[in-house]
């Protein structure tokens, strides 16, 4: 078996691995951080500082019992969960980590660290994450409650809304890089401006960078904008008569979402691997710092923002966002033309 | 070879998927059929070197209007088909204007098959003549839809425009201002 | 700057159609008088600028765009100022301010809005006027022709609510349509022959030509064009909406049916005189037509009682007059009666206006008398302007009709000669007979009778009463002009005594200017400058020493004629007034036959309106109308209605249905394609 | 190497299907979906032939039929709530009438 298979397949397998990880180190996270920020410990019992409080959880949701409500459709019942993880692992296929590398002199040529490099990566990532919403829509439906039923229908509604600003604010971006590739799109932000400014695109395209933002949270249906599953009024949304494994996918996807989205926004935005003081090598490094940022950006946003009402969600998607995202799209192309040409 | 297996692959799940979707009464299953279709559609896009039009597929077709679909069905929520025979009056409102229907449909099919039977040089494989990178560069494929077919361009944009407006005034209720 | 002449006019129809009814009185009235004195001053500058020039090449054109250009025949809009329209347009503006001026005066009883829409009018008219006389070609000409038209017609139903004035409007608007109808063929024939219709090109090119002997396409442009003119200008056989015009303000009757318009006809025949000149029958024609009209609106005149209508009918022969002068091709003499003509009929049109605003809308001279001692200043300006009119020796009109009497004389018609002069008898005599009946011996009517049937008849209260209508005084003695109309009469008056002085003959030691003046334009314009001069003695008039002696005694007579017309009225009306009656009851047939003016109203109601209406009724409306039109249209729609009501069938409504009937087509297509 | 008559075959199986669900179906939801399956069959022919040919024009007409797709699948459900509002019924026969 050929060295060089057997890497890129060690880092697909690492990939994946990491994803699920993710889950589980998201969800002590969010609970360190909201205890934080609520000004309480948060879980501490479960191994030193409660670190293991993910692995119980895990635990605890596989020995549950698996209930299915009476006339819930049997297939898509079952379906809506896969579905939903299958979108959001499938999505970060095309989201490279890491600088190629030949693992200090392992391999004679190098190997780009990531699942795979396609030239129309974003728009898979872009179709993926769209493909996510038929999970949340398909578990609502498939419930047969209405509590689900109108979880599904928010969540349809606000994902077809955002999803068009937030892929206008891509847009913006390809038209800078003038590639489609997200590998090519985060090597074309090498190197600095002035020698100390990093050529990220956050700085050419702030408000690109703060919808993105905004309807990537409106994507993953988190706070302030998690409606799909509003606790005070749905129960729990579209999940709430789900229950052990099958419940546990959803709140996997979410987090699987939630870094596709970081690693995504650091690759078009904030310059993928590339920082200062680290050799390319080591890229990978900055990489995880940024998402990082990314991500606690998220959960502090989840424990101290309020959720909107419903309509506010839509009237600000249609007639802020959206018009913004375009707006911001017609500027840059013209200023794009203007210094090319 | 593999191409050959995906080809096949991606075919019958496109064509079985399309099957099924008029096959059963729930269109629930219907909609969900029709992505599988679609996505079968899409991997055919891309044995086709048309990478842009299977994202496309997917983005528009299977993550927008089937959205769409699967949000009206969930809000109407008429999940089994109604077989009351409504107003029979009219003879060429008989249940039998159907099946002549679906007659002809069968026809059409022997007529394109017989079609492509007579028609010559369809043998040859899709790539032979030309290579892959003159249709899938999405650059050029960008300049050409914006400079040669700027004007249907311009003009579908206003189509979508008065859809817009126009799906707003359909499904507003009565009294609603 | 010629198109400022008539812009400036334009631009106050303008302001006062638009917003006028939001301004007071005094600034819609200043604003279109003001428009007018401006465009008079343009023009006098202009005038002037042209009298600097040399004799031969008096002339200035100014093309503003091109308007029609098909093929090789391109029409310009182009304005062209010479010696003739030179003249026109001083007496146009000149006269128009003064009557702007007037007017203020005389239609202050409006309401602010009717002001307004009074003033806009008669701005309107002014510019379409100055248009017809600066356009250089017929079509431009004729822009000008159907503006003054429309205007008139506006004007004389300027009270549309009193049915006599709508139908008046109705009338003059009818009757011109049939002349422009005549002239519009005129205009076509022209183009089918010189293939222009550029007034100077034509003249070039019938100049080149030999004079028409016989009734040739010349004479017939010629004589339709000179139909139009009589549509225009009132001559036989379309005067008839003329006098009823006299329904509209009596302003507007000095200065449209009076002054300008309606010499609209004489100043086209001026203008085309190389191309009429050319056709003898015509010219022929336009003379006897003229002749004929001056005697008989004469006699008509005499035993009219409307204090406006007689001098309408005096207008009318007047025009008779200069159409003799144009037939016989003294062409300078007509435009000088026009010119002189313009002066003492809008003075005399504007008097009888005050007179009538001195009595609250009276306008019946049996009703009127001894005003004399009431109305100085109309007075004596009325009796300089009858004078003027009659011939009086030494007053313009003197000048001027007795130059057109001697042309006709001297160029050997002398029967239309002793019809001119007959004309001109009859003239002093009615305007003897108005100046006597209305302002001397003693009040026929308490200004009481005036005022009640005032207030009797509405219509005229609401209208032509303008005086105090409304103040108490009514029945208190009528009084003078206000200030504004006094002053015009003046000036006007003055005007009258002295226009003549610029054609005063060579045979009285002065040496006609106006004729030498307008020559150039009366001569085609290929012949050189050497020849104008003598083209203007020809026009002019040819005095060799030999003639002058005929001259002054024809000049005697002709004086004789006016002061015996002023003597027999003085006769008749002052010492024995009994008389006229007796002689109304003697001959009372012809009193009677004068006083229906010959019927002609009747005989043309049943003669042409009649069979016309009924034709229109019995044959276009209830067979052509109803049953080809209707019929048709019915027949479509019940063809419609059928097939239709077959076609229903497959109006299933059933999508299903329609998309098999689609996928029957399909199918079948494509059968078709493959067994080819 | 794929031969084009393969694409075409799908292409042909994929409209009967559609036309088949216009005409069997008795519901205006599955209709539409019908006729979307319809739209995507002509859309493969297109693509097929401009690879096989080298030509973009195929892949963007497909663009554009998608975009009338789009449009055709909003108004279409829009008019399938209207509708359903008034009968509680998606059968097409049952709304054979101008109006009601």
């Amino acid at each position: 078996m050929d060295l060089r298979i057997a890497v890129q397949l060690g880092i697909i397998g690492f990939t994946f691995f990491m994803l699920i990880n993710a889950s589980a180190l998201l969800v002590l996270a969010e609970r360190k951080i909201m205890g934080f920020l609520q000004q309480r410990y948060g879980p501490y019992l479960v191994g030193p500082h409660g670190v293991l409080q993910p692995l119980a959880d895990i635990l605890k949701l596989l020995f549950k019992e698996e209930l299915r409500p009476k006339g819930a459709d049997k297939w898509l019942f079952t379906l809506a969960p896969i579905l939903a993880v299958t979108a959001s692992f499938v999505a970060f296929a095309t989201v490279p980590w890491g600088a190629e590398t030949t693992f200090f002199g392992l391999l004679d040529e190098p190997v780009a660290l990531g699942v795979a490099d396609v030239n129309v990566g974003v728009l898979v990532v872009f179709a993926v994450t769209s493909m996510g919403v038929y999970g949340i829509v398909l578990a609502g439906w498939a419930s047969n409650s209405k509590y689900s039923l109108f979880g599904g229908l928010r969540a349809s509604a606000q994902m077809i809304s955002y999803e068009l600003s937030y892929a206008t604010a891509l847009a913006a971006v390809i038209l800078l890089a003038g590639s489609m590739s997200l590998r090519e799109v985060v090597d074309s932000q090498a190197g600095t401006w002035l020698g100390f400014i990093p050529k990220w695109y956050i700085f050419l395209q702030p408000v690109g960078f703060i919808i993105y933002v905004i309807a990537g949270v409106a994507e993953t249906n988190r706070a302030p904008f998690d409606f799909p599953e509003a606790e005070q009024e749905l129960v729990a949304g579209f999940n709430t008569e789900y229950s052990s494994v099958r419940f546990a996918l959803f709140p996997q996807a979410e987090y699987i979402n939630m870094v596709t989205m970081s690693a995504v926004a650091t690759d078009l935005f904030l310059g993928g691997w590339h920082g200062p003081f680290l050799a390319p090598e080591y890229g990978w490094v900055w990489f995880l710092v940024k998402i990082g940022v990314i991500l606690f950006t998220y959960i502090w946003a989840r424990w101290t923002l309020p959720r909107y009402r419903y309509d506010q969600l839509m009237y600000f998607g249609w007639k802020w966002l959206l018009p913004a995202s375009v707006i911001n799209l017609l500027v840059t192309a013209a200023l794009v033309l203007y210094f090319n040409a | 070879m593999p191409e050959t297996l995906s080809f096949y692959a991606l075919a019958g799940l496109a064509v079985v998927a399309s099957a099924l979707v008029i096959g059963q009464r729930n269109p629930m299953y219907s909609v969900m059929m029709l992505i599988a279709s679609f996505a079968g559609l899409a991997g055919l896009y891309i044995l086709l070197d048309a990478p842009f039009v299977a994202m496309a597929q997917i983005i528009i077709y299977a993550g927008a209007i089937m959205v769409l679909f699967l949000f009206v069905v969930m809000l109407l929520n008429a999940p089994q088909e109604d077989g009351a025979d409504w107003d029979r009056t009219h003879p060429l409102r008989r249940p039998g204007v159907a099946r002549v229907g679906a007659l002809l449909a069968t026809l059409l099919v022997v007529q394109l098959a017989w079609a492509l039977n007579a028609a010559t040089g369809l043998s040859a494989g899709v790539g032979e003549r030309t290579d892959a990178a003159t249709v899938s560069s999405i650059r050029a494929l960008g300049r050409m839809l914006f400079n040669d077919h700027g004007f249907a361009f311009e003009a579908t944009s206003i189509l979508i425009l008065v859809a817009m407006v126009g799906a707003v005034v359909l499904a507003r209720r009565e009294g609603e201002s | 700057m010629l198109a400022l002449i008539p812009l400036l006019p334009f631009v106050g129809f303008l302001v006062n159609s638009t917003l006028g009814r939001r301004l007071p009185k005094s600034v819609s009235g200043g604003l279109a008088s003001l428009a007018m004195v401006l465009s008079f001053l343009v023009a006098a500058s202009s005038v002037w600028q042209l009298v600097g020039m040399n004799p031969a090449e008096r002339a200035v054109e100014q093309t503003l765009y091109t308007w029609i250009a098909s093929g090789d025949f391109t029409v310009d809009v182009a304005f062209r100022l010479d010696p003739l329209s030179a003249v026109m347009l001083l007496v146009i503006t000149g006269i128009g301010s003064l009557i702007h001026i007037y007017s203020t005066a005389y239609m202050h009883d409006e309401g602010d809005s009717e002001f307004a829409r009074y003033f806009s009018y008669l701005n309107l008219f002014a510019a379409f006027m100055l248009v017809l006389v600066l356009g250089a070609s017929f079509p431009v000409m004729f822009v000008g022709w159907e503006g003054v038209g429309l205007c008139s017609y506006l004007l004389i139903g300027f009270w549309f609510k009193k049915k006599s004035a709508a139908d008046a409007g109705k009338k003059a608007f009818v009757v011109n349509r049939i002349g422009d109808y005549a002239f519009i063929l005129g205009m076509l024939a022209l183009f089918a022959r010189f293939g222009t219709l550029d007034f100077q090109t034509i003249a070039a090119r019938v100049g080149a030509m030999p004079v028409e002997t016989g009734f040739g396409i010349i004479s017939i442009a010629t004589l339709l064009l000179f139909v139009g003119a009589t549509g225009k200008s009132a001559q036989i056989p379309l005067y008839t909406w003329l006098p009823d015009a006299m329904e509209g303000p009596t302003p507007v009757s000095a200065l449209i049916h009076a002054a300008t318009m309606v010499t609209a006809g004489v100043y086209m025949i001026g203008r085309n005189a190389v191309l009429f000149s050319h056709a003898p029958e015509t010219m022929g024609i336009v003379a006897v037509i003229g002749a004929a009209t001056a005697l008989m609106a004469g006699t008509i005149g005499l035993v009219q009682n409307d204090i406006k209508r007689v001098l309408a009918y005096s207008t009318v022969s007047q025009l008779g007059l200069m159409f003799l002068a144009m037939g016989v091709g003294a062409f300078g003499a007509g435009i000088f009666h026009l010119y002189t003509h313009a002066f003492f009929k809008a003075l005399l049109f504007l008097g009888s206006g005050a007179v009538i605003h001195a009595l609250h809308g009276e306008q019946d001279i049996r009703n009127m008398g001894g005003l004399r001692k009431f109305l100085p200043v109309t007075y004596w300006t009325f009796v300089i302007g009858s004078l003027a009119l009659a011939g009086f020796p030494g007053l313009a009109g003197f000048f001027s009709k007795d130059e057109v009497l001697f042309e006709t004389f001297a160029h050997g018609h002398t029967l239309l000669w002793v019809m001119g002069a007959l004309t001109s008898l009859l003239t002093a005599t009615y305007m003897g007979r108005l100046v006597f009946l209305t302002f001397w011996g003693e009040r026929r009517s308490a200004s009481a009778k005036a005022t009640v049937d005032k207030h009797d008849a509405p219509g005229h209260s609401a209208h032509d009463a303008h005086g105090h209508s409304g103040h108490g005084d009514t029945h208190g003695a009528p009084h003078d002009a206000p200030p504004a109309m006094a002053f015009v009469l003046v000036v006007l008056a003055i005007g009258s005594v002295l226009a003549g002085y610029i054609g005063v003959p060579h045979a009285l030691g002065g040496h006609n200017q106006l004729a030498t003046w307008l020559a150039p334009s009366f001569a085609a314009p290929a012949v050189a400058g050497g020849e104008v001069a003598e083209a203007a003695e020809g026009a002019g008039g040819a005095e060799a020493g030999g003639e002058e002696a005929l001259e002054l005694t024809l000049m005697a007579v002709s004086s004789g004629i006016a002061i015996a017309g002023i003597a027999v009225a003085c006769f008749i009306w002052v010492m024995r007034r009994e008389l006229a009656a007796s002689m109304a009851t003697s001959f009372a047939p012809i009193h009677r036959l004068l006083l229906n003016k010959y019927y002609v109203d009747e005989i043309y109601d049943a003669s042409v309106v009649h069979p016309l209406s009924a034709v229109s009724r019995e044959g276009l409306w209830k067979v052509v109308d109803i049953g080809l039109i209707d019929g048709a249209v019915n027949g479509v729609a019940s063809i419609v209605d059928g097939s239709a009501a077959a076609l229903r069938r497959l109006q299933t409504g059933s999508v299903r249905t329609y998309a098999s009937s689609i996928f029957v087509g399909v199918v079948l297509v494509l059968g078709y394609y493959l067994w080819r | 190497m794929i031969p084009l008559s393969h694409y075409l075959i799908v292409s042909v199986l994929l409209f009967a299907i559609g036309s088949a669900g216009v005409f069997l179906r008795r519901n205006l939801i599955t209709i539409l979906l019908s006729v979307e399956i319809m739209l995507n069959a002509v859309n493969l022919s297109f693509v097929a032939f401009g690879r096989a040919a080298g030509d973009l024009n195929g892949q963007i007409i497909t663009f554009f039929v998608m975009t009338v797709a789009a449009a055709e699948a909003a108004v279409g459900l829009a008019l399938v709530i209207a509708l359903f509002r008034h009968r509680e019924s998606l059968n097409p026969d049952a709304f054979t009438s101008l109006k009601w």
